[in-house]
């Protein structure tokens, strides 16, 4: 990319520099359209056949005044002619839509990146509203970048001359004139997002045109005003054939639930309070009920999550979601759930904490307390996607253990996993595996025995109301083991808590092995969960292409522990634990398997970067910890 | 999903009192009105017409919500104030279901006092009796919300401060569709409100007076007392004068847009006497739940009940207006607006 | 335990608003209805006569609940739902303080209900101020409590099928000592209401109709609008009939029980309107409340205001009885009824 | 003891046997008064100068009908010439009112023990309520034991014959009756409860000579009868001279919760929801207004912490209390306090769990729950009495550290020493040490910060509301270092959160250091916390005697652990952790000091035994695990 636009080259010189991967990072205001840029160029380079990774970056739940620090929005993709698995540790372009969006994004940048600058967002007023004493294009503060100035504003109004529209309206188009720049740098087709502002606007002829001049201009503009040396190639990525779509994970959190529903036969049910990142989980399922899905939306969490135990209690698939404050509500109700041993799913898209801490930010500091954060012993499976796209398959199997083993199970999600997307292969539906779920008592009426139990599963019979001659009650009191009476003998209570324990554990069997990234022994083990997954692959990998004794397990399942953990871990010098937490998973691996795991802990609201975790595996093999 | 329907059968079958008697002993204190209620709980329920199977008791914590121990039908004795929130996911879930929740008045107006108005606001199509002592029973004896001011209790040594909350009030702001008190002693009563209750589609809300013999004994002794209740109980009648007293020899009336109370030679009772609406607004009955002893009769009796849709109802129906063919196609709705294909 | 009494100084300072304007930049959307509230409010504390440390603002989470950040005052931005728990805990401790809340329609309606119930029956003396947009503002764009039925949002996108809650009924059921509406647009309306409301002694409830510029614009269009309200809006003034209209010639009358609207030259008003009475019982004022469009106007102004005794007095009260010369002797109370001695 | 009174000695064979210490339980249905039957012999024997300890078992919360075995209460006192610790593992002698408190409680009767009956209640009728077939008194089942038969009920029936008093008056005075038999036997005085008696029923003539008689009709028919073939004495245990009463935990820990409001000089404010087994700290504060306490009950738990963290936003000492399921809703809220780092103090009197559990029992399974049971990093102090009367200094301490520090503070008692008791000495008033907390700014108001640190504690400044120039507001949003102002800044962020961490570890400085009991190294380590101390002290010490390598450290304070901690597990072969749990405690060990510790593991809802304790100490010594 060219430095200042002072010094462009001639159109003749111009040509295509094939390059692996390239970071890109959209900033703007909340209304100038960021996300929405983000997601059609997104749309245009998974088309393109390139493998690829988002990231949105919210501003804070609450909205700010236009053109201050709070109120930028941020968007950004990587894309490769390779495997790609995280969304870049730094962007080495950056589009910012005014001062604030430079500011707050600039010190991300590499060295010697490239910033596209809508200039005519550059006014004095601006700056006093981003806080900056003088105009960052003009004195040295972006002298290591190179700086392309395009008057956005004024280009797109050129454009849009004859349109009759005000100058809000006209504003509001200029990010398409922006993207049409970053088109033809890419080389991306205009078909997509030109099919897509058709649809999206198709009731509003005026916008359809002034959005499709703008896309139009702003290619236009790159391509001859030369504001680019050469325009960039990325390959097509060797991706296994078929069908995709981009997905984040709420969205694929939803569509798998709906899957469950489809793959048990029980109807689904979706009972939650809304609760930053997780309500979109319940915007999707709330369209969906041409498939017969139910949501309500509950006075508070502990309603819904109420509401969900009464519908398992009816025979449903039922399912409750939240973020961490939620989770802390729910707490008691899960632990009737324990009790009654009834099948509830309860998803988690964790956020910054303690308290209401930084509700838009990710983290992974709720896997404490999905293990023990209620009263008494309180088993229940915890399960934990690690990629947006793999909460499809991850939310179907928790619902599967939660039935086959009738428990509560927690599925941990978190911000950066519930917002951010990735390509997904679309599944055959018809090569899912149903699961087979039985009401049937299996037991004589009269002498029925709503605690007896599966001898392989240690299930309980999921006997359902309206099932005639088998009537009972249950509830959260101590229940005498096989009758489910109340019951408070001291025996029968400590078989009844090892129990619960021991069913759990039995989980295991339906839990698939480790499968270890590199050789299954040597210098180091980085042990993985959630949505680390992307950068501790990348690193692991890219250490391990340098030669370097590493390698890497990732646990989607962490309560119960697969099977095999405890030998994995035994193979390796040293084992390294990151997380986006104080060290939860490496107080619970270090308990139950004495090793002297180190943790790499971040607690940034932001997902960990590549070289991070890589800087800290070299440490590690150096000795130096 | 259509692999677990659960059809009424059409021929009703016969029920009798005892097979809704549980096999658990009964845990009340001897002499607790909690037993007064079962019994015509358990009494009213073979003659609605529906098949055992079909009822689900569910309750929250406390000695009365202990009830569905006692039943021999579907139940769930849950946790602390949160029984109205399962009971409206399973109705939702179930609406063949036929859902009772059993309350107390820690239970549902302590802790639980914001889903109790939620699931009325809601008219889900459940039926909840709270078991008003105006005492935590369970714990020991702390006073309630709905003690009176100046209650001595163990919490309150020198009295509760706190003013009363009006389970009937309550529920009337949350526009409750059928609302009705009933007490404990006064059986027939109790029964036939019960019948009313059931018979109701919507929230019925039944406040029944019950005396707690441990820690509140005689509470409700005028309304309780065989001797005294026709004097102090006034029973609502649906389109019949406001008249009670043993010898009916009193009424309500209303004097400057306020009730008053009227005396009469028994069979003479004026013409202006007030005329008990149940399908007035809630205003109506609002009101009635101002008429307090001791300047007032008790009112007992259904105080309104007006029909509305439920909220089950109204979900079921949105379900089945978006079913249309093909729309639950899930490969289709994998797929997404957008997608592409990745060539071999 | 009197190492740090509050005095309230004699002489009241000189206050200004933008005394109460704390140094954090304001985070609502452009055109929020919350900005005007904001500024009546640091328009209003000054004229109270109360020293500025004694304020303090409260509130749960929501768009709204981020009031006290604005406010130069002390503040407390705490979880949701729960704001007026802090606040009766507050003032239980410091009777001193001058204790107001902020809150939603869904922080105080929906996971807060039952906190602000037991806040109004205990008659605690603070101010509580429910900003009501009918919508959740701050997790953009979910039907609230008191959306009406029907209401398309991302929750609900074929149409909310929960009944709403009324804000003031709920407080009225709870037997509110003060109860109120206002509109965020009518600004000096707004400040006299507030007014009112910091002066009552006990807990004060004030409905703000807010708009939602973003999720929920125009709800409340009729009374917000300028060109319209007082067509839509009527101000209740205690002891004046009840009248209303740009050219004052509509107002309300009851007929057989029930409110309804005449129509009337402007100045030749019918001698029976209905007066409004602040002082009258929780039954008159929810009666008003029953009062909405489209076939009545909004009433808004001071709904209800009386004087009963509040839970912090009551509770210092029972202390000042309590204490008695030698009654607080902790080593006789760490002795115990029943003690012995041990000889060396 | 004799053997079936039918060989019952002659009355000048009759001598008194000296022994060291004896376990006695009462049992019957609650109307039979047990448990004041226990505290006026707990009374007794204390004045009578032994060393004792009780715990009193109720039945689970409801109400049962007279006569079944989930009516029966039971009340089991130890009292010996040494030093004792725990309540006994196995009562030597029982009362039992009724055949169902003999079936309920014959089981855990030393063989040869002694059981004295009530036989006027051995009736077909309460056979049949207690689920027996045949009459014990005449079948085999009692064959190892002695049995005393006494027709209680006659016999104060004719005491009581001339007062004009119905049956079941009379019935209701037995228990003295049996207490008078008791007395006879242990050569008890009954001027205590005489005394007791006139005072408590005052108001009643009637009731204080029918209970006086009984008590003396009682002793003389043990005396006549020669029921007994000797009579026992347990000789004064060698007590620190002073003035004692007795108490119970709960009690003990209102009492502290008082002594800290004069040492600190703030007000006590106490808000709480009722939840058995913690009402009685309500009840008991409750009445003590003329202290200037302030009590409220609240609607809920979370309102309880709710008002509490209000109260302590204006300066009071506030308190809140529960036990497990309470805790989990007051979760949400302790997040809050601790990020706004307001001093809170959370008492939970932990009893059976999970969900509803057994709600009158004891456990210790909410130690995690306290640790962990919140969203996001969200440390606290867990601070753990060990004895009832230790909850006094206990709770004091709970007080002083989240004053000192502004943090929230779990006191984690439990069921056992809530409802248990021992003698207490009474302390020296003027001797406890006084708090020294300060509200001073300690900066000017132009420049206040209001998260600005103490650089030893890392408290920030507890300014109140009230106070002039130092306006500021705080929240549940994430804070920016110093200012306290919200922040969302990545680095912030992590800042922050380390800063809470560290100053939970700071509170080390105020900590005692462990002492062990025992040699400083040896072969095994038994660890405890809470209620498990007597028992573990008890069993420690009496392996120590017969010379094994066991020693014994006891935690108070479980986060931060003392500092000492590590060392000290460093010096022994094998750790051994006994908990009514499934091993909390241990899992905080073993990932914090890698320690392959073993876990003692009992979840009955009853306390350890002894014995219990003793056996897993020799297996680790014998090498058997
Ligand atoms: C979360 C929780 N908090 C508190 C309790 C303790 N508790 C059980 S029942 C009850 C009050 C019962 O009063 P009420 O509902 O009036 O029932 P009653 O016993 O009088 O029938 C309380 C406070 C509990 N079990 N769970
Ligand atoms: C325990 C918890 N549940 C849910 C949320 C998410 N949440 C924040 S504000 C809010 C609703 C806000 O609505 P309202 O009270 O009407 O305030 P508004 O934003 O409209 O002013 C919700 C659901 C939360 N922060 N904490
Ligand atoms: S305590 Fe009261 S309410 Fe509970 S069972 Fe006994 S009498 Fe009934
Ligand atoms: S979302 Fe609505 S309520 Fe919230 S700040 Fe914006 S306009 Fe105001
Ligand atoms: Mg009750
Ligand atoms: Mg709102």
């Amino acid at each position: 990319m060219p430095a200042k636009t002072k010094d462009v080259k001639k159109k003749e010189e111009l040509d295509v520099e094939e390059i692996e991967a390239v970071t890109i990072r959209f900033a703007g205001d909340s209304g100038d359209g960021v996300q929405l840029t983000g997601g059609q160029f997104t749309t245009a380079t998974a088309m393109a056949g390139n493998d690829l990774s988002t990231l949105p970056d919210f501003p804070a739940e609450i909205r700010a005044p236009v053109g201050t620090l709070p109120g930028v929005s941020g968007f950004q993709i990587h894309f490769s002619s390779r495997d790609v698995l995280t969304p870049g540790d730094q962007p080495e372009v950056l589009v910012a839509f005014n001062p604030a969006a430079l500011k707050a994004n600039i010190k991300d940048l590499v060295k010697g990146g490239t910033v596209i600058v809508n200039t005519d967002a550059f006014t004095a007023q601006n700056f006093k509203k981003a806080g900056i004493a003088t105009n960052p294009l003009e004195d040295d503060s972006l002298s290591e970048y190179r700086v392309v100035e395009v008057p956005m504003t004024m280009l797109t109004g050129k454009a849009l001359e004859d349109l009759g529209m005000s100058a809000t309206q006209v504003s509001r188009c200029k990010n398409f004139f922006a993207l049409g720049i970053m088109y033809w740098a890419y080389g991306r087709s205009l078909d997509a997002t030109l099919t897509w502002i058709k649809k999206k606007f198709k009731k509003v002829p005026t916008i359809v045109e002034a959005n499709t001049r703008a896309l139009h201009a702003g290619h236009a503009y790159a391509e001859t005003t030369e504001i680019f040396q050469h325009t960039y190639s990325v390959k097509k990525a060797p991706i296994a054939p078929g069908k995709y779509r981009n997905i984040t994970g709420n969205e694929a959190t939803a569509l798998g639930l709906v899957a469950a529903q489809q793959l048990s036969g029980h109807q689904l049910f979706y009972s939650t309070y809304p609760i930053t990142p997780a309500s979109d989980v319940l915007h999707a399922l709330a369209k969906l009920k041409s498939f017969g899905v139910k949501t309500v939306q509950a006075e508070d969490e502990i309603a819904g999550v109420g509401m969900a135990i009464g519908a398992s209690f009816g025979g449903l698939l039922a399912v409750t979601g939240t973020s961490g404050p939620g989770l802390a509500l729910k707490a008691e109700a899960i632990g009737l759930a324990v009790m009654t041993e009834l099948p509830l799913v309860i998803i988690n898209v964790q956020r910054g904490g303690p308290s209401t801490g930084l509700p838009t930010k990710t983290e992974q500091s709720d896997l404490l307390q999905a293990m023990y954060g209620r009263n008494g012993e309180s088993p229940v499976g915890v399960v934990a996607p690690a990629t947006p796209g793999e909460c499809f398959t991850a939310i179907i199997k928790a619902c599967r253990l939660a039935m086959k083993y009738r428990t509560p199970v927690i599925f941990l999600s978190d911000g950066y996993l519930g917002n951010g997307s990735e390509p997904w292969r679309l599944p055959n539906v018809d090569s899912l595996p149903k699961f087979d779920i039985s009401h049937d008592p299996g037991q004589p009426a009269e002498d029925f025995k709503p605690y007896k139990r599966d001898e392989k599963t240690l299930a309980r019979p999921w006997v359902l109301p309206g099932t005639k001659g088998y009537e009972h009650r249950i509830g959260g009191l101590e229940k005498q083991k096989d009758t489910g009476n109340v019951n408070y003998e001291p025996d029968n209570h400590e078989e009844m808590c090892r129990i619960r324990a021991e069913k759990i554990e039995r989980m295991t069997a339906d839990i698939p092995k480790l499968s270890v990234l590199g050789e299954p022994k040597g210098k180091v083990l980085v042990v993985g969960w959630g949505s680390t997954y992307g950068a501790i692959t990348t690193a692991v990998k890219k250490a391990q292409s340098e030669g370097k004794s590493v390698s890497a397990i990732h646990l989607r399942y962490i309560n119960p522990f697969p099977s095999d953990l405890g030998d994995i871990l035994k193979n390796f010098d040293r084992v390294l634990i990151p997380e986006m937490n104080l060290g939860q998973l490496n107080m619970l691996i270090r308990s139950r398997y004495l090793v002297d795991a180190v943790g790499l802990h971040k607690v940034k609201g932001q997902p960990f970067k590549v070289s991070e975790i890589k800087e800290k595996i070299e440490a590690l093999l150096e000795g130096k910890e | 999903m259509a692999d677990r329907t659960f059809p009424t059968p059409n021929t009703p079958p016969e029920l009798k009192r005892k097979d809704f008697v549980s096999d658990q002993m009964v845990r009340w204190c001897p002499g607790c009105g909690d037993f007064a209620i079962l019994a015509q709980v358990q009494k009213t329920l073979p003659t609605l017409g529906i098949p055992k199977e079909k009822f689900v008791f569910i309750s929250g914590i406390g000695c009365s919500s202990r009830f569905p121990y006692y039943m021999d039908t579907y139940g769930f004795h849950t946790i602390h104030g949160r029984a109205p929130t399962f009971a409206t996911g399973l109705k939702c879930a179930r609406p063949d279901l036929n859902v009772w929740v059993v309350t107390g008045d820690g239970d549902g107006l302590s802790i639980g006092g914001n889903h109790l108005i939620h699931a009325i606001r809601r008219n889900i199509d459940i039926n909840i009796l709270l078991f008003n002592n105006r005492i935590y029973g369970l714990t020991k004896g702390q006073y309630s919300p709905t003690s009176d001011r100046g209650k001595i209790s163990k919490s309150s040594p020198m009295g509760s401060i706190d003013r009363p909350i009006y389970p009937l009030r309550t529920a009337l702001a949350a526009e409750a569709t059928f609302v009705a008190r009933a007490v404990d002693s006064d059986v027939q009563h109790l029964a036939a409100t019960l019948e009313r209750a059931a018979q109701h589609k919507g929230t019925s809300f039944v406040e029944i007076y019950q005396n707690c013999i441990v820690f509140n004994d005689g509470v409700f002794e005028d309304v309780e007392n065989r001797a005294t209740r026709d004097d102090f109980a006034l029973k609502l009648e649906h389109g019949k004068p406001m008249i009670y007293g043993k010898d009916r020899d009193h009424g309500i009336r209303m004097k400057d847009g306020k009730p008053e109370v009227v005396n009469f030679k028994p069979g003479e009772e004026p013409k202006d006497l007030l005329v008990h609406n149940e399908k007035a607004g809630a205003e109506f009955a609002y009101m009635l739940t101002h008429l307090e002893p001791p300047e007032f009769p008790t009112p007992v009796g259904v105080f309104r009940s007006v029909e509305e849709a439920t909220y089950n109802d109204l979900l079921d129906a949105q379900i089945e207006q978006a079913k249309k063919p093909g729309a639950n196609d899930l490969s289709k709705l994998l797929a997404g607006a957008e997608n592409w294909e990745v060539a071999k």
